[in-house]
């Protein structure tokens, strides 16, 4: 090919670009995708030497990420079961009940969050499945796979993978 | 004692993963088993069906069936060839079991009746002593901090058969020049098979300072 | 319009074909590669499109079209010239021509040049030129440069399309597993693939399937894949698939003809070894069956042999089959040293003594590494050594 | 597969486990799975060589000590016959069929004839050796006068000392070999000699003052050459001569057993001469009187001889047979002769010679098969026999 | 876009670790393209009687901004339960990459998931117009665990994998090494733009040097410099994966099927067509 074969300079678009206004290429010859660089070019140039913009990171917190801490500081951190989208965390399960005895009573927050963490206690006893959830193996995986399949076909239509 | 559960001078499988890059054979072909005994061991398990796919190595030209045939006298004869005269260890061996075996039954000869309890087979001698004679610690100098520390390490298996076989050997060879290593090496033999002499002695000096030394033994591993 | 552009297309078609019948393809699972191309675009015009292409052929077709043909012309003058050479050697050797086979024409040859030299490529020899010229691959794009297989940017598309088909072979098996637990029903033991008896395919055979070249470290990822196929549970659904790729191991010991004994003068079975080497010694044994346990060495008895290491290789065989003082030994060696000489007669014996015993014991010969020639020699010295391992004293100058 | 291997590992070590003790167990079962000795198989109380026949073939008789010292303290057994016989307390000899033939040729010789030689051969170790001792034991007991030569290759090999002979113009004089025999002779003649009380025939002046005269006893000849070994050699030569000539006068009977005779003719010797040259045996002074004494030109007597292929030096070890070994002179100087071939064990000597090892718990590994190897093995031979049930 | 991130802020520690753990599931819910958006708006070209060249059509569509309606191929919210924002740690972080991060959450860096969403439909449209003017499409994957997801979808797009270690030269030395005039792709998608040594890939250097346009999905510590159409995005949870190549592949089909409409065609026997069609017919359902 008739070009440059240093990246290092300009796009390829430029170096194209320049073979063409050259007359190194045709304009017939042109690759396909160079009228696709024109009409739909990229949103930044990609030169090898574009310097990194100074962007600062910002740090991402929430108002209840205080409450939070303090929950995970009291209780040790439970296991997840990262395939399973549907089922609340702990924690999650938590700030939500501190969120709604905060709002019904504004008082004390210790005692809000203590009543909070008896409330989750509660809850998490009544719930067979969190038993479950404390032991993930691969048994209990396939009791939750099929219990999903039963309640969102739509959503997991396993039958169909196998069939594939 | 443990060791004693294992076995001796015995490969731990029978497909060995090492091989030697200059071998004449692939490196899929095993080693013989010749020793019919190990074959009908090997019968019960299915290891054996396994095996009639394998290309096995040929039997070694000391390897044989015959009655003179232990693996440990084999060892013994090739520790003590010199520059390639295992005919020569060969007889040299045959020649101190000559006299190990005369020793014994000139003694069943003194004292008949005890005739039941002298071992008069050299193999057995043999065998009894360097069981007799293997260390179970050894000392290496392990360098901390600038100072050579001699740290107590166990010995493995084949290494103490190893040990013991050339400290008996070595204490055959350092005796007065007069008499001859067969005659030495019996003597020592004997000695070792009733747990005395010198290399019962020194194995046991070896034991001694291992003890003496495991408050280093930690700087084997730190 | 319709019409031209049907006749355009045809053309095309034909085009391909020519294309096809140029390349010539060894291999069922190549062309089978080749034959369900997923990329090529079989395409027929069936309604007034609304656009039409121009009609461009790529560089890279052109070039290849190119090449096919000077090959074709180049086969062509080749095969001619096979042709009149059989002619001319057929005439030679007073044949018909139109019989005269490829066996006549090495035959001839090996009459009319009787060569020396045993290395086999160094003979002369007359072959089809199809034997004789490698096979070239076929094109592997169409007419726009469009290559037909998916991974063929890798330079190895049928291997690596191997290995993905092994991963899909897996991945239908997991599924499959996954079903059965869910069932609660599990692997077949019985139908577990046994692969004892069994290795993969060897690099080369399986090189010479997939038409390309690979390394080791690619064939062992290959073996290494299919082992992982193997010892899944369910593996043997996909069983046709791991035996395209699997040969039989022969029983090692059925590999080797057993002789069927003679009958002497006496009328006693005898079974005759005929070049039984070790080291340099070289010699042939005789094992007769009923007989007293008589050796004979070169003429002399036992004794013939000093060391008892050497008595006892020579017994080895006849001890562990337990047919000592059953039969007669008679061996003639030359060449070597004693120990040589021992194991030559020995691999003697025990490769007469096959025909002797029963199947078990044969098996447990080899196994006791009777039957397996020794290859080893002396290893060379070389030089700047002081032996074939050793090194001079290393001394600072 | 993995899996598989895993479970291997234990099963591995348990199996290791179970040949060390399996080897333990059969060393216990080697000693009680002895096969059982009888000894009437191997052994026979008669000691009186007069009755072996051919019961006896192939079983061991027992040598009393003092005999076997009379006999044999000059020479005469294997040094390593000699050990075992030390290691066994006791010395037994196997009666072999060579020997039962011999004897019986013997026993049936007509001592008013001239003479007859015997000469054993055989391959090396087959008992050459055994079979004269067993001879001269019958010697012993049927009142001979032993000549017996334990090793003839000694003198010609290794010679203690050579001194040039005074008589004989360039001949050696091998003075204490010559005197060491003579011990020899008079422990084993003493007291036949001292009951027959032959005396020498004429005077025998060695020096101007010493003088043995005609009328002494031939113990004091014999004394006198081994008291004065300068002329121990020429005490040999009238020794035997009187000797000779005492036996044709029917006075007593003589046996003559000469061990590696074939030393006499070898082409050379290891002796130095003058010009520091190998000299042959006839130029050696005891030769002489040894050849006469096998001559057949006497009577009452028997010459039993060997020739051995370890007697020659190397180059000439090519056969066992007499007529290789003796050469063309030697085989002229002996012409009429009796050739006795001495054979490896049959497999019945074998077998009691095995439970006789047994006995003296010289093979102390029996493991199934042993004694077919050992005879494979040793091809039968009783000194290889010997040596390979050594480290057993 | 805030709220999306909150969701399951804790959760993410975790999942963020187990991005390259092995697939134990099918990431059926996160990764099919949601239904609502899948049907192709039929493209408004009224039928011409008079056939044209299709060169003249390619330049036509340029126009239109979005010609292929890539950008109802998926949803932000499709993007987040894909796992697409995660990022590397901060201290992995590549300087270039920085405008396209939302923040960090606890050392954590997150994508900043509506920039992700406009390149990505960037490199959508450039895809499915090079795949409608019938040009090679090669994609890349360095990461093992992808790998085999990324060559079955390249199949099924009926397009070009390379998933394997890189054999300098390919593009650069391509007529030596396939031992013939060889077309090299005319567009290279990365779905990881680093190696299995995590340096990055030689062929996005290669392909800038051959002058080959590249669409390449860059993590946290990629350098986006040399790649022509970056898409800022999780490369590692194959999840992810699976969703950009069913996008890619969407994408390709699409532009292949218009090609195809236009010129009048239709498959014969094509075992990859077929599949995009019953697919088709799922979509339709």
């Amino acid at each position: 090919m008739a070009q440059s074969r240093l990246e290092k300079i300009g796009t390829i678009f430029t170096r194209v670009n320049g073979l063409i206004k050259a007359g190194a290429m045709r304009f017939e010859d042109r690759p396909i995708w160079y009228d696709l660089y024109t009409a739909y070019p990229p949103k930044l140039e990609p030169r090898y030497d574009r310097p990194a913009p100074d962007i600062k990171i910002k740090n991402i917190f929430y108002a209840e990420d205080v409450i939070r801490a303090k929950y995970h500081k009291s209780e040790r951190h439970e296991t997840l079961n990262l395939l399973d989208a549907r089922r609340k965390t702990q924690s999650q399960n938590f700030i939500q009940i501190y969120e709604n005895l905060k709002e019904q009573n504004p008082l004390d927050e210790e005692k809000i969050f203590d009543t909070a963490v008896e409330m989750l206690a509660e809850q998490t006893r009544k719930s067979p499945e969190a038993k479950d959830e404390s032991t993930i193996s691969l048994s209990s995986n396939f009791a939750d796979s099929l219990n999903k399949e039963d309640r969102n076909k739509p959503n997991v239509n396993i039958k169909k993978i196998f069939e594939e | 004692m443990l060791r004693s559960l294992c076995s001796r001078l015995e490969p731990q499988s029978l497909i060995c993963a090492v091989t030697r890059g200059m071998s004449a054979y692939s490196p899929h072909y095993i080693e013989a088993i010749f020793s019919k005994k190990k074959q009908l061991n090997l019968k019960e398990t299915d290891e054996y069906i396994k095996l009639s796919h394998l290309p096995i190595k040929a039997a070694k030209n000391d390897d044989s069936e015959s009655i003179f045939y232990n693996e440990l006298v084999n060892k013994m004869v090739n520790y003590i060839t010199k520059g390639g005269n295992k005919k020569l260890a060969r007889e040299l061996l045959t020649k101190s079991f000559e006299c190990m075996k005369r020793v014994q039954i000139e003694r069943m000869n003194l004292n008949p009746e005890s005739k039941d309890t002298i071992i008069a087979d050299p193999e057995q001698l043999l065998i009894k002593a360097i069981e007799n004679s293997r260390p179970l610690l050894q000392l290496t100098a392990i360098k901390r901090g600038g100072v050579k520390y001699q740290v107590p390490i166990p010995v493995t298996e084949k290494r103490s058969y190893f040990l013991a076989m050339k400290w008996l050997l070595e204490a055959a060879r350092e005796k007065e020049r007069k008499v001859h290593l067969p005659e030495k090496l019996a003597w020592e033999v004997l000695d070792a098979a009733y747990n005395q002499g010198r290399v019962v002695k020194r194995k046991n000096d070896l034991h001694r300072q291992c003890e003496s030394n495991r408050a280093y033994a930690h700087y084997r591993w730190s | 319009m319709e019409v031209a552009l049907r006749i355009g297309v045809n053309l095309l078609k034909i085009n391909r074909v020519c294309v096809h019948s140029a390349s010539r393809i060894t291999d069922s699972y190549a062309k089978q590669i080749q034959l369900n191309r997923d990329f090529s675009t079989e395409v027929t015009v069936n309604a007034a499109p609304l656009a039409v292409k121009k009609h461009k052929v790529s560089k890279a077709m052109k070039a290849y079209l190119e090449r096919a043909r000077e090959n074709d012309e180049f086969m062509k003058t080749q095969k001619l010239e096979y042709q009149i050479g059989k002619r001319h050697l057929a005439n030679m050797m007073g044949e018909d021509a139109e019989t005269f086979t490829q066996e006549d024409i090495d035959n001839a040859i090996a009459y009319l040049f009787p060569s020396g030299i045993f290395d086999k490529r160094a003979r002369p020899l007359m072959k089809s030129p199809e034997e004789v010229f490698p096979a070239r691959k076929a094109a592997e794009f169409d007419e726009t440069g469009r290559p037909f297989h998916s991974m063929f940017y890798t330079g190895r598309p049928n291997f690596f399309k191997l290995l993905y088909d092994i991963v899909e072979e897996m991945n239908k098996i997991h599924d499959l597993e996954e079903r059965m637990l869910r069932r609660g029903t599990r692997a077949d033991a019985n139908q577990k693939i046994d692969f004892t008896g069994f290795q993969w395919m060897p690099k080369e055979q399986l090189e010479s399937m997939l038409v390309e070249q690979i390394n080791d470290l690619e064939y062992t990822n290959f073996t290494n894949a299919m082992d992982r196929l193997v010892s899944l549970p369910f593996s043997y659904k996909c069983q046709n698939f791991i035996k395209k790729f699997s040969k039989p191991l022969l029983d090692q010991t059925k590999q080797l003809e057993i002789p069927k004994p003679q009958f002497d003068a006496d009328g006693r079975q005898f079974v005759t070894t005929y070049e039984c080497l070790r080291k340099t010694a070289r010699g042939d044994v005789t094992v007769r069956m009923p007989g007293t346990g008589k050796i004979t060495i070169n003429g002399h008895d036992i004794t013939y042999f000093e060391e008892l290491q050497s008595r006892e290789q020579v017994l080895f065989p006849l001890i562990f089959a337990g047919l000592l003082g059953k039969v007669d030994v008679e061996a003639n060696v030359e060449g070597g040293g004693t120990s040589g000489q021992a194991g030559a007669i020995r691999w003697g014996i025990a490769m007469s003594l096959r025909s002797f015993v029963d199947q078990e014991m044969v098996e447990s010969m080899r196994l006791a590494g009777l039957l397996q020639r020794d290859y080893r020699r002396r290893e060379r010295k070389k030089f700047g050594q002081e032996g074939a391992r050793r090194k001079y004293t290393w001394k600072k100058r | 597969m993995l899996g598989r291997h895993s479970f291997k590992l234990p099963r591995l070590t348990n199996m290791c486990v179970a040949y060390s003790t399996a080897a333990a167990e059969a060393s216990v079962e080697q000693l009680y799975n002895r096969p059982k000795l009888t000894s009437t198989d191997y052994r026979t109380a008669e000691n009186n060589t007069k009755q072996h026949s051919a019961v006896h073939e192939g079983k061991f008789y027992t040598l009393s000590p003092e005999q076997k010292k009379q006999l044999f303290s000059g020479g005469g057994l294997p040094r390593q016959y000699e050990q075992q016989i030390k290691t066994f307390t006791e010395a037994c000899l196997m009666v072999r069929p060579t020997s039962l033939e011999l004897l019986n040729y013997i026993r049936n010789t007509d001592f008013t004839r001239p003479v007859v030689r015997y000469v054993l051969y055989g391959e090396n170790g087959v008992g050459k050796t055994l079979t004269m001792a067993h001879v001269l034991h019958y010697g012993l007991q049927n009142n001979f006068v032993l000549v017996h030569v334990p090793w003839v290759p000694n003198w010609m090999k290794r010679p203690k000392e050579t001194v040039n002979a005074t008589t004989q113009e360039g001949f050696i004089d091998l003075p204490f070999d010559a005197a060491a025999w003579l011990v020899h002779f008079k422990t084993q003649n003493a007291n036949l000699l001292t009951q027959l009380q032959l005396k020498t025939s004429k005077d025998y002046v060695w020096t101007k003052r010493e003088a043995t005269p005609a009328g002494s006893t031939l113990l004091e000849l014999v004394e006198h050459g081994i008291a004065r070994i300068k002329f121990a050699s020429e005490t040999i030569a009238a020794l035997l001569s009187e000797l000779k000539q005492h036996a044709n006068d029917d006075k007593c009977k003589i046996m003559v057993a000469i061990d590696g005779f074939n030393a006499f003719f070898h082409p050379e010797t290891r002796i130095l001469g003058d010009n520091k040259q190998r000299i042959t045996p006839d130029r050696v002074t005891l030769t002489q009187p040894f050849l006469d004494i096998t001559n057949y030109n006497w009577k009452n007597g028997v010459c039993v001889l060997t020739v051995d292929k370890i007697g020659m030096t190397e180059g000439y070890m090519d056969s066992y047979l007499p007529r290789y070994l003796l050469g063309k002179e030697g085989f002229e100087h002996l012409d009429p002769f009796v050739p006795l071939h001495v054979d490896n064990y049959s497999d019945k000597e074998f077998a009691s010679c095995i439970q006789y090892y047994l006995d003296r718990n010289w093979i102390q590994k029996t493991p199934e098969g042993f004694d077919e190897q050992l005879k494979y093995l040793s091809n039968k031979n009783p000194y290889t026999l010997m040596r390979l049930t050594r480290s057993l | 876009m805030v709220n999306w991130v909150i969701y399951k802020p804790d959760v993410k520690m975790l999942q963020n670790s187990l991005k390259s753990a092995a697939r134990l599931f099918k990431y059926q819910n996160a990764c099919v393209i949601p239904q609502r958006l899948q049907q192709t708006q039929a493209a408004e070209t009224t039928p011409k009687p008079e056939p044209e060249d299709i060169a003249v059509i390619e330049e036509r569509i340029l126009k239109n901004r979005d010609y292929f309606q890539v950008h109802n191929l998926f949803t932000v919210r499709d993007l987040f339960n894909a796992r697409v924002h995660y990022g590397h740690k901060e201290g992995s972080l590549d300087a270039r990459m920085r405008p396209y991060i939302y923040g960090s959450r606890l050392g954590h860096l997150i994508f900043d998931l509506d920039v992700t969403a406009s390149h990505l439909r960037d490199a959508l449209n450039i895809a499915a117009h090079i795949a409608f003017r019938d040009g090679i499409i090669l994609f890349f994957n360095r990461n093992a665990l992808n790998a085999h997801l990324v060559e079955k979808k390249a199949m099924e797009a009926g397009e070009f994998s390379h998933t394997r270690f890189w054999r300098g030269g390919i593009f650069t030395n391509a007529n030596v090494q396939f031992g013939a005039v060889t077309r090299l792709p005319d567009l290279c998608i990365f779905l990881n733009t680093q190696n299995n040594i995590l340096t990055q890939h030689v062929a996005v250097r290669d392909a800038a040097k051959m002058a080959i346009p590249t669409i390449g999905i860059v993590d946290t510590n990629c350098n986006p410099n040399l790649i022509t159409y970056p898409v800022p995005g999780n490369d590692d949870s194959p999840a992810a994966v699976e969703l950009y190549c069913n996008l890619f592949k969407a994408a390709i089909l699409r532009g292949k099927e218009k090609r195809r409409e236009l010129l009048g065609e239709t498959v014969e026997s094509n075992s990859a067509n077929t599949e995009a069609k019953s697919q088709q017919l799922n979509q339709t359902e």
